[in-house]
C-alpha cells in the first residue's frame, strides 16, 4: 500500500518536473556559444545599420501603470519617425522590470546577454537602475534612464555611459523649496515622506534649497514605506507642529491615501499641501478626486503646458492611446528623441561614441516639456508650479507659475 | 524519503544495508551534475550561464532552508533574512575591505550564522504556526532594518556597485569565470549541508522532526539541536547570499523579503523536502518559471506562480509530505494500527 | 536499602479531577514492579509523573535517593530512566535500525557530531539489541511499516538502547497476539536482573508471570501494594475490578486484543 | 498628563476605528485557524476583492443603495468563496500547516492577479455613503465621520459574532471544534459542514471588511498582502481561535498602528513587527491562546 503510493507519487512528481524542466531548457538554450569571452563583447547590430534597444519597464506590479505610459511614449516617437532612430532600423525588446531589483536586474541582464541590445532604456525603480549601471556599462553599452530619480545615477561618481532624460529626486523638490523660501511662511514648513531613499533625497533637496533661501523647517516625519495606509498619526504631528505649509513626497497608492486623508482630517484648509509632482501625476489624480484640488506641486511637465510641441504631442498621443500622456510618457518619448539625435550624430551605437554624442546635443528645443539641455548627464529643465484644478469631469495640474530652470543639485 | 544516514554503520548481520557499489552509484549522479555544471560555460551562451549561476545561488538557499523544513521540521518563513544578511555583509566587505575570494564568502557565512543565532534562540522555542509567524516577523524586521540603515545598506536603493570577486588580484571578469566561482561556493555549501544531514547530528534532527516528545524521552534536549540547525542553515544561507552579492553585484531589501522566503519554500516543496537535492531542482524550476516564462506572460508572472503553488500542493504531496511537521506524535502510525 | 524509584504523595489534577491522588510508591532496585488497575485508575498518569513527561501538582519523585521532581524528562533519561509508550511512539520515517541508533548514540555515541562518522560501538550495540528483541531481519524496514507487534518490540529495543537503570513500560503488550505476548514476556524475563522494571499492564496473566511486586491503583489512589499472591486473593481488588464495566476484558480475555483500551 | 491625553485623544480614537476594521477582518481568520488549523493566506485577497467590489458598485459617487448592495453582494460572494476554500483545503486536512499555507498563498496570488487584470493596476478609490463622507469636529480636531461610524459597525459586529458563537448551535459546534475537533464528529455532526460554515462566515466578513475599508484604504494591487499581514499579526497576538483574542488583538494593533506611530515616530516602521515579536517572545501562544503546547 505505502509502497505503491510512493511509487505513483514519485512518478507524478517526475513527470511534472520533466515538463517544467523541458520548458526551462527550451527557454534557456537559445543562443549557444561560450560564456568565456572578454568582459565587453561587441554584441549584435554594432555597425550593421540596425539598432536594438532594450526597453526595461515594469509590466507587472504596482509600477505597471508607469510602464504602460513609458512604452506608449517610446512607441509614439518611433511611429512618428518610421521606426528609425538616427536613420537606423530599430528593434525594441521589452523586458519586465517588475516591482524591484529581484526581477529588474535579471531583466536587464536578459536584454543585454540574450537579446544583445545596443542600448538599454527605461527603468522606473532606482535600485534597479543603480544595479543596471554595472551590467550595462561593463558591456560597453549606453544606459538611458527615463524615470528612476536616484541622485547617484548622474551624481558626482556617475558612470560616463549612464544618461538620464527624467529628473533627480532632489531636483524636483529643490524647485519647490526655492519657491517656498520666497513666500512668507512664519510657521515654517513640515516635511514628510516615506522612509526610503527617494523620499530622503526629495526631502533633502527641498530642505537645502528652502533653508538656503531662509526658510524654516517646522518638523519632519518618515512614514513606513509601502505599508502605511493610515496617515492619521502623522497628520496629528503636522497639525501640532504649527507649520504654515506641508511639503511631501509620495507616489502611487500612498499618494492617493495621503492626499485623501490630508483633506478628510481637515488639514488641507488650514495648512496648504505642497509636493513633488508625482503626488498628483497620472492615474493617482483620478483616484484622489476632489480631495486633491488646491494641492500644489512642482514638476517639469504637465499636460497643461502651452507650447506647440506639447499640443502636437498630446494630440497624437491621445489619438493613439485614448488617454492623456503623463510625465512618464514624455520622459521616455524624450529618451527616444535624444537617442535619435545621438545615433545620427555618432554614426555608431557603441557606448562611448553615443555618450560623446549625447554630451554635445545642446538644447532639445522641441520637447513637449519645453526646451531642456543635459547638465552633467541629467536634464537642466524648467520647473512649473502646478495646482490641481477641476476641469470638466476630471482634474488637471494647471500651471500656476514658472519656477525657473533647475539642474540636479550638487 | 529520507537518506539512510546510519547505513555506514550497519553490522554484518543486517540485511538491508546498501552495498558499497550502490553507494558509489548514488554518488555518481552528484559528481556528474557537478561536472556538467562546471562545463556549462564552455558551450552555453552568456545569458544561459548567468541564469544557471542564479539558479545555483537560489538552489543553495533552498537547500539550506531544507535543512530546517525537511530535515528538522521547522518551516521558516523568514529564512531569506539570513540570505540577505550574508549578501549585505559580503557586499559591504567587498566594497570597503577586499574582493579577494574567500573573504566575502566567509563574511557571508559568519554574518548569516550570527544573525541566525541572534534571532534563533527565541524563534526555535516556538512551534507550528507560531514558528511560521515568528520567522515571518523576524524576516520583516530584518528587511526593515536593511531599508532604514542607509549608511551601511544603502537603504531602498540597495548596496550597488559591488566589485567583482577577485582571485590573486585578478577580478573574475566574465560570466564564465563568475559562474565557476558561484559553482564552487554552492558545491561547498551543499557539501556542508550534506555532511550535516548524514551525520549523527543530522539523525537527531530527523528524530526531532518525526517525534520531538520521544526525543526528550530518549534523553535529548531538542532546543540545542534545533538552534544549532537554525544557525547552520542561516550560515549556509549567508554563503548563498555572498554568492548573490558577487553574481548580481547589487543587494537590496527585497532580497531578504517575504517573497524571496516564500519562493525558497516553494522550491523546497516542489523538489521534495528532506532530500536536499530535491529543493535544488525545485529552485531551478522556480527561477526558470519566474525569469524565463514569467516575462512572456504580459507581466502576469504572479498568476503562473500562484497556479504552480496550487498545483504543487495537490499534485506533489510526497514532496510536501516529506515535511512531516509535528502534528502530534505518531499520528500516522496510530491510524494504521490494526483493530 | 534506598529504593531505585520512590514517589511520595504524588498528585496530579486536571481541572477539578485528580487523576493521581496522593500516591506513594517505592520500587526496589532490580524489581519487576507492576502497576495495575481498572481503566481511569490513573496508571498512565502515574507513569508520566515518574518519567517526567508530566509535572505533579504535588509530591516528590526520587531516583536512587536523588530528588528528581523538578528535572525535565530529558534529564531523567540521562540519569538512566527509559520508557516505552502506550501507543507506539517511534520515528516513523526511519528504519528500525535508525530508531535504535538514535537512542544508542545518545548514550554512548556522538549525537552532536555534525559530520558523517561511523559509530562502531553504537552500531554493534544496536545490532545486538535488534537481535535480542528479534528484529534483526527487519532492521532495514521503516518503523511505520512494521507490524504492531514488531513495533512494540522495537519500542523495547529503543528503550534498552538508552542503557537504562530503570525501565518504565506503559502497557507493553497491548494489542499483541497471545504468541507475541508470550514472546514478549520471555524478553522481559531475559533482561539483566539488576535492571529495575516498572510496567503498567492490563493482561493479568502477564502481570502475574512477570511481576515480583504489584501495586493496584483505583480512582487515583493506591488500593493495595504487595507480592502477586496477596493481590490475587484480595477481596478489595476483586471488588474494584468487579465495579468496572471492563471486568471481562481485564480478567478473561487471554491476550487482551483491546488496542483502544486506554485510560 | 492631561495635555498628553488632549494631544493624543484623536489618535486613540483613530486606533479604535482601525481596530474595528481589523477585528472584522481578523475574526474569520482566527476562527478558521482555531477550528481547522488552516492558515488562510488568501484572506487578504478576499479583502481586496471586497474593496474592488465596493469600487465597482459605489465608485466615486456613493449612494446608500449601492453601498448596501455592495455589502450584500460581498457577503454572498464571500460566503461562496469561503465554501470553495473549505472544499479546496479538505484533502489537506491531515497535512502540515505549511501545505495549507502554500495552497492558500497560491490562491491569494491567483485572485490578486485576476483582480489586477480585471481592474488594472491604477489605484481606485471608493467614496463613503452620502452623509458619512464629510468630516466633523471631535475633541477639537477635524475627524472623518465615516471612521466614527466604523467604530460603531465594529462594535456591532463584535457583539453579533459574540452572540453567534456563545448563543447559537453553530457557535456551540464551533467552540467545540476549536477545543477538540474529534468531539464534533462524535456529536454526530458532519464536521465538514461546520468547517464550510465557519470558512464561509469568515470569508464573508473579510469581503465585507473590504467594502467597509474601501473609503479609507481604496482598492489597489498590493493592498491584499498589507492587510493580510495586519490580520495575521492581530490573530497571533490575540491567540488563535479566540473571538475575544481577535477583538483584543485588533484593538491592540489599532493602537499600535495609531498611537504607537505617534509616540515612537522614529521607529514607526518597526512598531508593528516589534510588537508581534515582543508578544511571541514573552508569550509564545499569544495573549489569549491557551493551546500552544497542544498545537505543536
Amino acid at each position: 500500500m505505502t509502497e505503491s503510493r510512493s511509487t505513483r507519487i514519485l512518478f507524478s512528481r517526475r513527470s511534472v518536473l520533466g515538463m517544467l524542466g523541458t520548458a526551462g531548457v527550451v527557454a534557456a538554450v537559445p543562443g549557444c556559444g561560450s560564456s568565456l569571452g572578454g568582459g565587453g563583447d561587441a554584441g549584435g547590430g554594432g555597425q550593421g545599420g540596425a539598432v536594438k534597444v532594450g526597453l526595461v519597464i515594469p509590466q507587472a506590479g504596482v509600477y505597471a501603470p508607469l510602464g504602460v505610459d513609458m512604452q506608449r511614449g517610446w512607441e509614439l516617437y518611433l511611429n512618428q519617425h518610421d521606426g528609425r532612430l538616427g536613420d537606423r532600423e530599430v528593434t525594441t525588446v521589452v523586458a519586465d522590470e517588475g516591482e524591484g531589483p529581484e526581477s529588474g536586474v535579471p531583466a536587464v541582464q536578459r536584454v543585454l546577454q540574450r537579446d544583445r541590445v545596443d542600448v538599454v532604456v527605461g527603468i522606473v525603480n532606482s535600485a534597479v537602475a543603480l544595479g543596471a549601471v554595472d551590467a550595462v556599462t561593463s558591456a560597453g553599452k549606453l544606459l538611458v534612464v527615463s524615470n528612476a530619480g536616484a541622485g547617484a545615477l548622474t551624481g558626482e561618481n556617475r558612470n560616463p555611459l549612464t544618461w538620464r532624460t527624467s529628473f533627480a529626486n532632489a531636483q524636483v523638490s529643490s524647485a519647490l523649496g526655492d519657491h517656498l523660501a520666497g513666500q512668507n511662511l512664519p510657521g515654517g514648513v513640515y516635511l514628510i515622506a516615506p522612509d526610503y531613499a527617494a523620499g530622503e533625497e526629495a526631502l533633502g533637496g527641498f530642505r537645502e534649497a528652502f533653508e538656503a533661501g531662509g526658510g524654516r523647517i517646522a518638523g519632519e516625519a518618515r512614514t513606513p514605506f509601502g505599508t502605511t495606509q493610515d496617515f492619521q498619526p502623522f497628520l496629528a504631528g503636522i497639525r501640532s507642529s504649527g507649520a504654515a505649509a506641508t511639503f511631501c513626497f509620495y507616489a502611487g497608492g500612498e499618494a492617493v491615501s495621503f492626499v485623501q486623508q490630508y483633506d478628510s482630517f481637515g488639514l488641507k484648509q488650514t495648512i496648504p499641501l505642497f509636493g513633488s509632482g508625482f503626488l498628483t501625476e497620472g492615474g493617482v489624480l483620478d483616484a484622489q478626486g476632489a480631495a486633491a484640488t488646491g494641492v500644489q506641486t512642482s514638476l517639469h511637465y504637465t499636460t497643461e503646458l502651452d507650447n506647440p510641441a506639447n499640443t502636437a504631442f498630446i494630440d497624437s498621443y491621445t489619438a493613439a492611446n485614448g488617454a492623456a500622456p503623463t510625465v512618464y510618457s514624455v520622459q521616455t518619448y524624450d529618451a527616444a528623441a535624444v537617442l535619435d539625435r545621438a545615433i545620427g550624430q555618432a554614426g555608431d551605437v557603441a557606448g562611448t561614441a553615443l555618450s560623446e554624442a549625447m554630451g554635445s546635443l545642446g538644447t532639445i528645443e522641441d520637447s513637449p516639456r519645453g526646451p531642456w539641455t543635459f547638465d552633467g548627464q541629467n536634464p537642466r529643465q524648467t520647473y512649473y508650479l502646478r495646482e490641481v484644478r477641476r476641469q470638466g469631469q476630471g482634474y488637471v495640474n494647471a500651471v500656476v507659475a514658472d519656477l525657473g530652470e533647475f539642474a540636479q543639485p550638487a | 524519503m529520507t537518506p539512510r544516514t546510519t547505513a555506514d554503520a550497519a553490522p554484518p548481520s543486517a540485511t538491508a544495508a546498501p552495498e558499497p557499489p550502490r553507494r558509489l552509484l548514488r554518488a555518481a549522479p552528484m559528481a556528474a551534475t557537478v561536472v556538467l555544471l562546471a562545463a556549462a560555460p564552455l558551450f552555453l551562451a552568456p545569458y544561459a550561464t548567468t541564469t544557471l549561476s542564479r539558479i545555483l545561488v537560489f538552489a543553495l538557499l533552498a537547500a539550506s532552508l531544507d535543512l530546517l523544513v525537511g530535515i528538522t521540521g521547522l518551516p521558516s518563513l523568514g529564512h531569506a533574512a539570513y540570505f540577505g544578511v550574508g549578501a549585505y555583509a559580503a557586499g559591504w566587505i567587498t566594497i570597503h575591505l577586499t574582493p579577494a575570494v574567500p573573504v566575502p564568502l566567509l563574511a557571508g557565512a559568519a554574518f548569516g550564522g550570527v544573525a541566525a543565532a541572534a534571532t534563533g534562540w527565541f524563534a526555535v522555542r516556538s512551534a507550528g504556526v507560531f514558528f511560521l509567524m515568528l520567522t515571518l516577523a523576524i524576516g520583516e524586521i530584518v528587511r526593515q532594518v536593511a531599508q532604514s540603515w542607509d549608511s551601511v545598506t544603502g537603504g531602498s536603493n540597495g548596496l550597488y556597485g559591488i566589485d567583482l570577486p577577485s582571485v590573486a588580484g585578478a577580478p573574475l571578469g566574465n560570466v564564465g569565470l563568475l559562474h565557476w566561482y558561484v559553482l564552487a561556493g554552492a558545491v561547498l555549501g551543499y557539501a556542508v549541508l550534506r555532511a550535516v544531514a548524514a551525520s549523527p547530528f543530522g539523525a537527531v534532527l530527523r528524530g526531532i522532526r518525526d517525534n520531538e516528545p520521544r526525543m526528550r524521552a530518549l534523553g535529548y534536549r531538542p532546543y540545542g539541536y534545533k538552534l544549532a540547525a537554525f544557525v547552520i542553515a542561516g550560515s549556509v544561507a549567508g554563503v548563498a547570499g555572498a554568492l548573490l552579492a558577487a553574481q548580481q553585484r547589487l543587494v537590496t531589501p527585497s532580497d531578504l523579503g517575504f517573497t524571496t522566503a516564500a519562493l525558497a519554500l516553494l522550491a523546497v516543496v516542489i523538489g521534495g523536502a528532506g532530500t536536499l537535492w530535491g529543493p535544488c531542482l525545485g529552485a531551478a524550476v522556480v527561477v526558470l518559471v519566474r525569469d524565463a516564462l514569467g516575462p512572456t506572460l504580459d507581466g502576469h508572472g504572479p498568476l503562473l506562480l500562484g497556479v504552480v503553488f496550487i498545483a504543487v500542493v495537490y499534485l506533489l504531496p510526497r514532496g510536501a509530505a516529506g515535511v512531516r511537521l509535528r502534528r502530534g506524535p505518531g499520528r500516522e502510525q496510530s491510524e494504521q494500527e490494526p483493530t | 536499602m534506598t529504593p531505585m524509584l520512590d514517589g511520595t504523595g504524588l498528585r496530579r489534577e486536571f481541572g477539578a479531577l485528580a487523576a493521581v491522588d496522593g500516591v506513594d510508591l517505592a520500587v526496589e532496585p532490580g524489581a519487576r514492579h507492576a502497576v495495575i488497575g481498572p481503566n481511569g485508575a490513573g496508571k498512565s498518569t502515574l507513569l508520566r509523573l515518574l518519567s517526567g513527561t508530566m509535572r505533579p501538582t504535588a509530591g516528590r519523585v526520587r531516583l536512587d535517593g536523588r530528588d528528581i521532581t523538578r528535572l525535565a524528562e530529558a534529564s531523567r533519561a540521562r540519569l538512566g530512566m527509559a520508557q516505552t509508550f502506550q501507543h507506539s511512539s517511534l520515528f516513523g520515517s526511519m528504519t528500525a535500525r535508525e530508531n535504535v541508533t538514535l537512542a544508542a548514540q545518545r548514550h554512548g555515541g556522538h549525537p552532536a557530531w555534525p559530520l558523517p562518522r561511523s559509530q562502531r560501538g553504537v552500531a554493534v550495540a544496536v545490532g545486538e539489541l535488534l537481535e535480542q528483541v528479534g528484529l534483526a531481519t527487519r532492521a532495514g524496514i521503516a518503523a511505520g511499516e512494521l507490524s504492531h507487534g514488531q513495533r512494540r518490540q522495537l519500542e523495547l529495543a529503543v528503550a534498552l538502547a538508552c542503557r537504562p537503570r530503570i525501565l518504565l513500560l506503559d502497557e507493553p503488550a497491548a494489542g499483541m497476539s497471545a504468541a507475541e505476548s508470550a514472546r514478549f514476556a520471555g524478553l522481559i524475563e531475559a533482561l539483566p536482573a539488576r535492571l529495575t522494571v516498572i510496567f503498567v499492564e492490563h493482561d493479568l496473566d502477564l502481570v502475574f508471570r512477570l511481576a515480583g511486586h504489584v501495586t493496584v491503583l483505583h480512582l487515583g489512589r493506591v488500593l493495595l501494594s504487595g507480592p502477586p499472591d496477596r493481590i490475587r486473593g484480595d477481596p478489595a481488588v476483586q471488588e474494584a475490578y468487579l465495579g468496572t464495566r471492563d471486568r471481562e476484558q481485564l480478567f478473561i480475555e487471554p491476550g487482551g486484543a483491546d488496542v483502544a483500551a486506554g485510560t | 498628563m492631561l495635555t498628553w491625553l488632549d494631544a493624543n485623544l484623536v489618535s486613540i480614537l483613530n486606533g479604535l476605528a482601525i481596530g474595528s476594521l481589523l477585528f472584522i477582518l481578523a475574526v474569520g481568520l482566527s476562527l478558521v485557524f482555531g477550528m481547522m488549523d488552516v492558515l488562510n493566506l488568501a484572506h487578504g485577497a478576499l479583502f481586496l476583492a471586497g474593496a474592488y467590489l465596493g469600487h465597482l458598485f459605489v465608485g466615486q459617487q456613493a449612494g446608500w443603495a449601492s453601498f448596501a448592495g455592495a455589502l450584500g453582494v460581498a457577503a454572498v460572494i464571500g460566503a461562496l468563496a469561503g465554501g470553495g476554500l473549505s472544499v479546496m483545503t479538505e484533502p489537506l486536512a491531515h497535512r502540515s500547516h505549511l501545505d495549507q499555507a502554500l495552497l492558500t498563498l497560491g490562491v491569494a496570488l491567483v485572485v490578486a492577479e485576476l483582480l489586477s487584470i480585471a481592474f488594472g493596476n491604477d489605484v481606485q478609490s471608493v467614496a463613503a455613503p452620502p452623509g458619512l463622507d464629510g468630516s466633523t469636529v471631535v475633541l477639537g480636531s477635524t475627524y472623518p465621520v465615516y471612521r466614527l461610524v466604523l467604530i460603531g459597525i465594529g462594535a456591532l459586529l463584535a457583539v453579533a459574532v459574540h452572540v453567534v458563537i456563545e448563543r447559537t448551535r453553530l457557535g456551540l459546534l464551533v467552540r467545540a471544534a476549536v477545543a477538540d475537533r474529534e468531539m464534533v464528529s462524535a456529536l454526530g455532526v458532519d464536521e465538514r459542514r461546520v468547517k464550510a460554515a465557519v470558512f464561509g462566515i469568515g470569508s464573508a466578513l473579510a469581503m465585507v471588511a473590504g467594502v467597509l475599508g474601501g473609503p479609507i484604504y481604496g482598492a489597489r494591487p498590493g493592498l491584499d498582502s498589507t492587510v493580510l499581514i495586519l490580520a495575521l499579526v492581530v490573530v497571533v497576538i490575540g491567540g488563535l481561535g479566540s473571538v475575544r483574542g481577535a477583538l483584543i488583538g485588533a484593538l491592540v494593533i489599532g493602537q499600535v498602528e495609531s498611537l504607537g506611530r505617534v509616540l515612537l515616530a522614529d521607529l514607526a516602521s518597526f512598531v508593528l513587527f516589534g510588537a508581534l515579536a515582543l508578544v511571541l517572545v514573552l508569550r509564545p501562544q499569544g495573549l489569549f491562546g491557551a493551546r500552544a503546547q497542544a498545537r505543536t
